[in-house]
């Protein structure tokens, strides 16, 4: 079978991954960099819960063929948790019960946290348009909107 | 009430640090060495006789280590309720003879890679000879509709009727003495779970000839006793693993994905992972089921309901799968939470050929709420009464008898009709703000007195 | 056999050369959203990908009041690194940010109705599509680009380039969608109007997006204004217009005949707009 | 163009738990010997947090501090049956099971603790994980120590076995007489909404919802509940369809793109008040709030859309487009009656 082979960053990590050549980085981080934080939702764009951060920028790991991010940096949520602790939106999202299933949190606080990388002191209505294209089933978004404005808050905005 | 130590506070969720550093482990997460993946060939028609499947290509494709059809599963009969009694069983794994619905699972290629197998199962060749399809209840109750169902009907039987129901009072009276029949139709549309997380299931075949099976379903011995009935395997061969599940919604019962996945480990001795793709989620699980439901009330000028009779057809879509159970659910919640004296219910069960309905969130209790709440707006419109009052005064009392013949108990409808107004501002008039579940007041009371 | 090879050209020379070597084996994309969606989907197995994200097409250049933009410049792109209007509006409201990052303004001219709102925006802007081959490259209209389907580009050719006037007029971008974010449009009109001194329409252009299977200029309408004060009477008569010859899909979203019903209703509210923002006779 | 609001109300009850043919659950729990406690379930954690509330139960019940529990879900090999998660009956079933189970074990507990304190076990209480004796606060025993104490110097399994079965009712085929369910819950919803006249977009303004659940167990998740099922009621009032022409089979959803659900652009206010009337089976008084919560704010939507535009639309999902059609049905019956005038 044929196979191509992608050299890029993975959070900090020089990485080499050889793969068929429709795979997407989704695939390619679930199944051959055993990085599974980020989920298959719908593979079809729908959900946003594969979204990464190729180069800081949101991203829909499920529509990237893995070729795309030949020489570039992917940060996925395993990359921004620090080692024994929580990223502040992750402990905001623990705090306010801003996970129930659990599914679409990865992509929801990768969305967020590219927003807030962006702007660090957004507005609610900014937080919402941040996050209007990750799908939430369980929680009616109220709590994950709260989460993020928490961190915002404490960036020095929020009530803008 | 009394005051208790950890129950009562709201304590952080037990998975919650797993879910925000995404280190929970969800059935997808699952993965072992030498793993194969399922894609399923499914029915491009509603109704049909299968003339031949042709399986050569994809057989023949790289990468594909078997293709699994109906003779390959060992009972090809779903077997959902008969543990609790319900039947007869109508579902098989695996179309045989015909498919009854678009997207009802034929054969299942097994492959290298998802990659793979869906190219693969591309290349099966299906010779179904299309039949008329029944999509429409109405229709399929008819005497000149096809019969779908082989058994000679287009519903389901209980015990020897075509439909469950409720004989409560005398309904005909009720609607002889009232100062208005007020009648409303309402129809549910069919709704999809749509957790984020599909259909998972990962079958692993162990040395001492067990199986090791990951599966997000939502009831794990359901699924255990079910998969091993459809593999002729003692259940105490399979390990059922779960727990975790990326939101069910009542999309998880349906023990649609283990058996398949378990004989295509054991038939190529090696792990499979069967994920579903998000449109065979919606095409192919199951959804809340269509209802159209029927209401007829006799109501008095004061307010009181003192009749409502309910035709209620449920749309099971091809096979049964839970929605015997949800129309019966269905009869004893659809006069909903109000002390009416005569009640004439009738549920029917009807199968099209449409994708199943089964379990969804509420099933049977969310369409009858829809349908009670907005008829008893028209009730109230009819007779020129406030909303708030048609409900708080025929709000159920502990003590009524329910029309299924059980004294009521726990009632606080009323109490959350007064939180629900002073959340809002809205002012109720003494009378209606002093009433509660426990009183004697209200139609119930004045109901009870002339029955 | 599953796909064997994926070609991420650095150029569109050899991006050419590949086309021309494998011919219809070849699938190409640019952002990837509707071909990677397609074959996730089940619905194609390419032989062989290609990708346009590497060819040097992703410039965009303002000159003489005249936007040059690369194929490959992404939604996001559009919406915060120019200042074309319409075309912004419809970047912004593409999906969600994620995707925004990925859809490229090549790509939307190949997304199915209703999708494609990226060029009901170009061409109410009368913007020309850039057709490169190896013997050259060519410009059509965009309209001419749409009415002419599949045809529209030959096998060897491919969309290397967007040029987009920089409208001297008034504009306004209306978009229904059954949510607020996320999703395909019910109906969408983008417009286009020049007023004299007298407030009187001097030239109008109206596109429309999921009005059938491509983005559609709706001539009787525009017909309708020019020459027109854009009063309440004018306004209406056009957006009645608007909806004559539409041919709108139906689908999960929307039926042909809601979206037939709202064509009229972004007209009036786009025309509305612009009449609003700046009343006639100023 | 006209933006018409209407406000609704409904009132509802959910039951608790199926009943069909019996409805059990068990758990099994046992002490590790350094004080620790495994719950032991066939159990399944949709999300709704029953891993959770399961562990605030059992901590109840034993008398020591969360961290001392660990709730294991979703093993058949090591755990006894459950029904599964659905009817609302995790907390409930699942609940009393895991009581049962735990007042087995610390019965156990306190029996070891009584022969170490020379006391009865019926003059034992336990609280934060020590053992104490009625009445004399200075005798007092660590479960830690009571448990090494019952596996290294009694020979005693600190465990216990739980069910709760609702038993089988029969449903008489005549009458439909039944007992189909163990308690009952109660919520009303008011929504406000507005209408476009022009094209039919219903928007729903505001949810306000007060809920009767019997006792919550964590009040966080249960307004997690009450949100999540705000907005699904919502969904399945204007979005949610497979088919939109049903029964047509076409056009029909694919994904999640064209299968509608709410984004974080459409959420409505949410806000809530729960009161608490404790049920008589339940576990501590639970009823159970699983599934009920997107039930209510359907009818008031539907209601609140009959108060802004005077047309009842009855069939599911309130698309635009029905709305739309109704509006102009409205009005050629309004200008029909006119004529006739």
């Amino acid at each position: 079978m044929s196979a191509i082979t992608v050299s890029f960053t993975l959070n900090g990590r020089a990485t080499t991954l050889t793969v068929s050549p429709a795979t997407t980085l989704l695939t390619a981080l679930r199944e051959h960099a055993q990085l599974t934080a980020t989920k298959a939702g719908c593979s079809q764009g729908g959900c946003g819960s594969c979204t990464v951060l190729v180069n800081g920028e949101p991203t829909l790991a499920c529509l990237t063929p893995l070729a795309h991010v030949e020489g570039q940096e992917v940060t996925t949520l395993e990359g921004i948790t620090p080692v024994g602790g929580l990223h502040p939106l992750q402990k905001a999202f623990y705090d306010r019960f801003a996970a129930q299933c659990g599914y679409c949190t990865p992509g929801m606080i990768m969305a967020a946290k590219a927003l807030l990388d962006r702007n660090p002191h957004p507005t609610r209505e900014e937080i919402a348009a941040a996050l209007s294209g990750n799908l939430c089933r369980c929680t009616g978004y109220l709590p994950i909107l709260d989460a993020v404005e928490d961190v915002a808050r404490q960036n020095g905005g929020g009530e803008r | 009430m009394k005051q208790l130590g950890i129950v009562g506070q709201s304590v952080h969720r037990s998975d919650g640090l797993g879910h925000v550093t995404g280190r929970t482990t969800f059935i997808d997460d699952i993965s072992y060495p030498h793993m194969l993946y399922i894609s399923m060939v499914r029915s491009p028609v509603a109704r049909g006789k299968i003339r031949s499947i042709d399986t050569s290509k994809a057989e023949a494709f790289p990468g594909v280590a078997t293709v699994i059809t109906a003779k390959d599963v060992p009972n090809n009969l779903y077997t959902i309720l008969c543990l609790i009694g319900i039947g007869p069983n109508d579902e098989p794994v695996l179309a045989e003879d015909e498919v009854m619905y678009e997207g009802e699972p034929i054969c299942a290629v097994v492959a290298e890679s998802e990659e793979i197998a869906r190219e693969a199962a591309s290349l099966v060749k299906l010779d179904i000879e299309e039949l008329e399809p029944v999509l429409d209840v109405e229709y399929a109750l008819r005497p000149e509709a096809p019969k779908i169902k082989k058994w000679g009907t287009n519903t389901f039987t209980y015990d020897g009727k075509d439909h469950c129901q409720i004989r409560f009072g005398d309904v005909e009276r009720g609607f002889a003495e009232a100062d208005e029949i007020v009648t409303g139709t309402y129809q549910l549309s069919p709704i999809e779970h749509a957790p984020i997380e599909t259909h998972v299931c990962v079958a692993k075949p162990e040395p001492d000839g067990r199986l090791t099976v990951h599966t997000n379903t939502q009831a794990l011995y359901f699924t255990l006793d079910n998969t091993a009935i459809i593999l002729k395997m003692p259940s105490n061969r399979i390990r059922m693993i779960g727990g975790t599940v990326g939101g069910g919604f009542g999309g998880k019962v349906d023990v649609l994905t283990e058996p398949i996945t378990c004989i295509a480990a054991l038939k190529t001795g090696r792990p499979v992972k069967w994920r579903w793709t998000r449109e065979e989620e919606t095409r192919c699980s199951s959804t809340r089921a269509a209802v159209k439901i029927e209401m007829t009330d006799g109501v008095m000028r004061d307010g009181r309901i003192v009749a409502r009779k309910v035709r209620s057809l449920q749309d099971a879509g091809a096979y049964h799968r839970h929605s015997p159970y949800g129309a019966m659910k269905h009869m004893v919640n659809v006069v909903g939470p109000y002390t009416i004296p005569n009640v004439w219910v009738d549920v029917y069960c009807v199968y099209t050929n449409r994708q199943p309905s089964s379990a969804m969130r509420g099933f049977g209790v969310t369409e009858a709420s829809f349908a009670v709440e907005v008829q008893m707006d028209r009730i109230a419109k009819a007779i020129g009464m406030d909303p708030w009052e048609i409900r708080l005064r025929n709000a159920y009392r502990n003590g009524d008898m329910r029309p299924f013949g059980k004294i009521t108990e726990d009632a606080t409808l009323i109490e959350t009709i007064q939180a629900a107004a002073k959340l809002v501002g809205h002012e109720l008039p003494p009378e209606l703000a002093q009433m509660h579940s426990n009183d004697e007041g209200g139609y119930a009371a004045a109901q009870r007195a002339t029955a | 056999m599953t796909a064997e090879a994926f070609h991420l050209p650095r150029s569109i020379a050899e991006a050419l050369d590949l086309l021309r070597e494998h011919g219809d084996d070849v699938v190409v994309m640019t952002g990837g959203t509707l071909v990677m969606s397609a074959i996730n989907g089940g619905q194609l197995f390419p032989r062989r990908l290609m990708s346009l994200k590497r060819a040097g097409i992703d410039q965009l250049r303002a000159e003489n009041g005249r936007f040059e933009i690369g194929a490959a410049v992404t939604a996001s792109r559009l919406a915060s690194e120019t200042d074309l209007p319409l075309l912004t509006q419809a970047a912004a409201g593409l999906g969600g940010p994620a995707l925004r990052n990925q859809a490229t303004i090549g790509g939307n001219l190949f997304a199915h109705a209703p999708y494609g709102d990226l060029g009901v925006a170009l061409m109410a802007l009368d913007a020309e599509v850039e057709l490169t081959r190896k013997e050259g490259a060519r410009t059509v209209p965009l309209a001419d680009f749409f009415a002419n389907g599949a045809a529209a580009r030959r096998p060897d050719e491919l969309v290397t380039a967007l040029r987009v006037p920089r409208p001297s007029g008034e504009t306004a971008w209306v978009r229904l969608g059954r949510r607020q974010a996320a999703t395909a449009p019910v109906a969408t009109a983008a417009v286009v109007i020049e007023r004299d001194a007298d407030g009187r329409c001097t030239a109008a252009r109206i596109a429309l997006g999921a009005a059938g299977p491509a983005p559609m200029r709706a001539r009787e309408a525009e017909a309708a204004l020019v020459g027109q004060p854009l009063d309440e009477s004018t306004i209406e008569a056009a957006a009645q217009a608007a909806a004559i010859g539409c041919e709108p899909p139906t689908d999960a979203l929307a039926s042909s005949w809601y979206r037939q019903q709202m064509i009229p209703v972004v007209v009036r509210r786009a025309l509305s707009q612009i009449a609003a923002a700046a009343p006639a006779g100023r | 163009m006209a933006k018409v609001r209407g406000r609704g109300i409904a009132s509802v009850s959910y039951p608790t738990g199926m009943n069909l043919g019996g409805d059990p659950t068990q758990a099994l729990v046992f002490c590790q010997p350094t004080g620790g406690f495994s719950v032991k379930l066939a159990s399944t954690d949709l999300g709704q947090g029953l891993k959770t509330v399961i562990q605030q139960i059992a901590a109840e019940t034993l008398g020591v501090p969360l961290e001392s529990v660990v709730v294991d879900t979703g093993d058949t090999d090591s755990a006894p049956h459950c029904m599964g998660t659905f009817a609302s009956r995790g907390t409930h079933r699942v609940g009393n099971a895991v009581i049962m189970a735990a007042q087995e074990a610390r019965r156990a507990l306190l029996e070891v603790a009584a022969e170490e304190l020379e006391a009865s076990p019926d003059d034992l209480d336990i609280s934060d994980g020590v053992i104490s004796v009625r009445g004399v606060p200075d005798r007092t025993l660590s479960v830690f120590d009571a448990a090494l104490a019952a596996h290294f110097k009694y020979g005693r399994t600190i465990s216990g076995r739980g069910i709760y079965l609702k038993p089988k009712s029969t449903v008489d085929p005549e009458t439909g007489a039944c007992d189909p369910d163990s308690t009952v819950a109660h919520a009303t919803t008011v929504a406000d909404v507005e209408v476009d006249t022009e094209t039919g977009e219903v928007t729903v303004l505001r949810l306000a919802s007060a809920y009767e659940v019997g006792r919550q167990i964590n009040p966080a998740m249960v307004e997690g509940q009450i949100a999540g099922g705000a907005v699904m009621g919502m969904a399945h009032a204007l979005m949610e369809t497979v088919y939109p022409e049903y029964p047509a089979l076409r056009p029909h959803a694919h994904n999640l793109s064209d299968y509608l659900l709410p984004t974080t652009m459409d959420l409505p206010e949410i806000s809530s008040v729960v009161l608490e009337y404790p049920s008589s089976n339940g576990p501590y008084g639970v009823k159970g709030v699983g599934e009920m919560t997107a039930n209510s704010p359907i009818p008031a939507i539907i209601n609140a859309i009959h108060d802004a535009i005077g047309v009842w639309i009855t069939e599911l999902p309130v698309t635009p487009e029905k709305v739309l059609r109704a509006l102009k049905e409205r009005d050629a019956a309004q200008s029909a009656a006119t004529a006739a005038d």
